[in-house]
């Protein structure tokens, strides 16, 4: 399973926290980003920030791996 | 000694910051610190109330990058960060940046980017709770 | 509420400057501080204690003016200036500026342009005691 | 009188902290550089700047008044 969190404005918009997403061997970053666009649309044109496993990735392309943690990210405004 | 990059609910003191930097080391010249504070007042709109909320783990990891760049970068003799995550008022207390160096100018300027790159890195966002209903701040680019 | 600009000898508290800053005003975001602290070794020498000596009332004159027109030329909505005068430790306080104002950034510039110009401006001067004697600071250019 | 003071490294030179000078009408600061300059020769060399009634003044031909105070004084090394 893919563990995917969604946090602020972000959850707002989805209206959860967090959801999970099947792992099948080589998805990459751009798959779950797919399926979870289809569930929500208009939920990411305010996501500017992806990490996996806490760490910000800027490729798409990245292959995911079982029990990856995906976070999909607004701008920040901490401080 | 309380851990030197943390998040929490409850406030902050100061002069306790200060102190658990300056039992370090005897070599501080200079200690700059950068306190955020909850104002009555944003945008032209009267704000009741400001909601913090985190992804934690990544952002206490950022936290932790963000001293130690900051140590390694402006030649710090030790740095701490403090990010409160919970509801405040105005007045309260926020975030709390400390930068400890031999000179000034070093402490000055390592508190002024940490407080900068903070705001840029770290996954925190913030909501303002108005008497008009709540809305997640847009951070100016 | 104490005096924004003092000179004293005894020690002051960060916590309780930061609380008269914020009891003024409820639309402070941010509040950028230094803090000058005496350091044990300067110059590739030991010192263990650094006395202090001011021309009184011409220092508080020009801490007060100090104020005021930091104030003014970075749209504060308050500041504090304390300096004690008496001799000190290693570890010990010196110095303490406080800018507080709506946005980060002001503060922090505010804060750094202060203590720039105290150490121009005023009429206080410094002494290194070290096991091998005395001798009065030089200012760097 | 001219109150006469000194501070610090220059109070060390001239060994005191406070003299005076004799007031007479038209005298100038210039006259009680002059004056004091002559009795402590070589601490002037460390004098950066010159108060009159706690006001930095850079202009030695400033008329005085009787019961001016008068501060001879070394860089500051406050902060």
């Amino acid at each position: 399973m893919i563990k995917v969190l969604f946090f602020g404005p972000v959850a707002d918009r989805v209206q959860m926290r967090e959801t999970q997403v099947e792992y099948t061997p080589g998805m990459t970053l751009h798959d779950v980003i797919a399926h979870i666009g289809m569930q929500y649309p208009g939920a990411f044109s305010i996501v500017s920030f992806i990490a996996v496993n806490q760490t910000q990735v800027h490729d798409k392309q990245t292959v995911l791996h079982d029990n990856d943690e995906i976070a999909f990210m607004a701008k920040f405004s901490g401080g | 000694m309380s851990n030197p990059v943390r998040i929490q609910t409850e406030d902050f003191s100061q002069d306790e910051e200060i102190n658990a930097l300056k039992v370090g080391s005897k070599r501080i010249g200079g200690i700059a610190t950068f306190l955020g504070c909850a104002r009555d007042f944003s945008e032209g709109r009267d704000v009741s109330e400001i909601g913090f909320e985190a992804y934690g783990p990544m952002a206490l990891a950022e936290m932790k990058k963000l001293r130690e760049e900051a140590i390694s970068r402006f030649a710090l003799l030790d740095a701490r960060i403090v990010h409160r995550v919970t509801t405040v008022h105005a007045g309260d207390n926020i975030v709390f940046i400390a930068a400890a160096a031999e000179h000034r100018a070093a402490a000055l300027e390592a508190c002024r980017w940490m407080i900068d790159e903070l705001k840029e890195r770290v996954p925190i966002w913030k909501k303002e709770i108005t008497p008009q209903g709540d809305s997640w701040v847009t951070p100016h680019p």
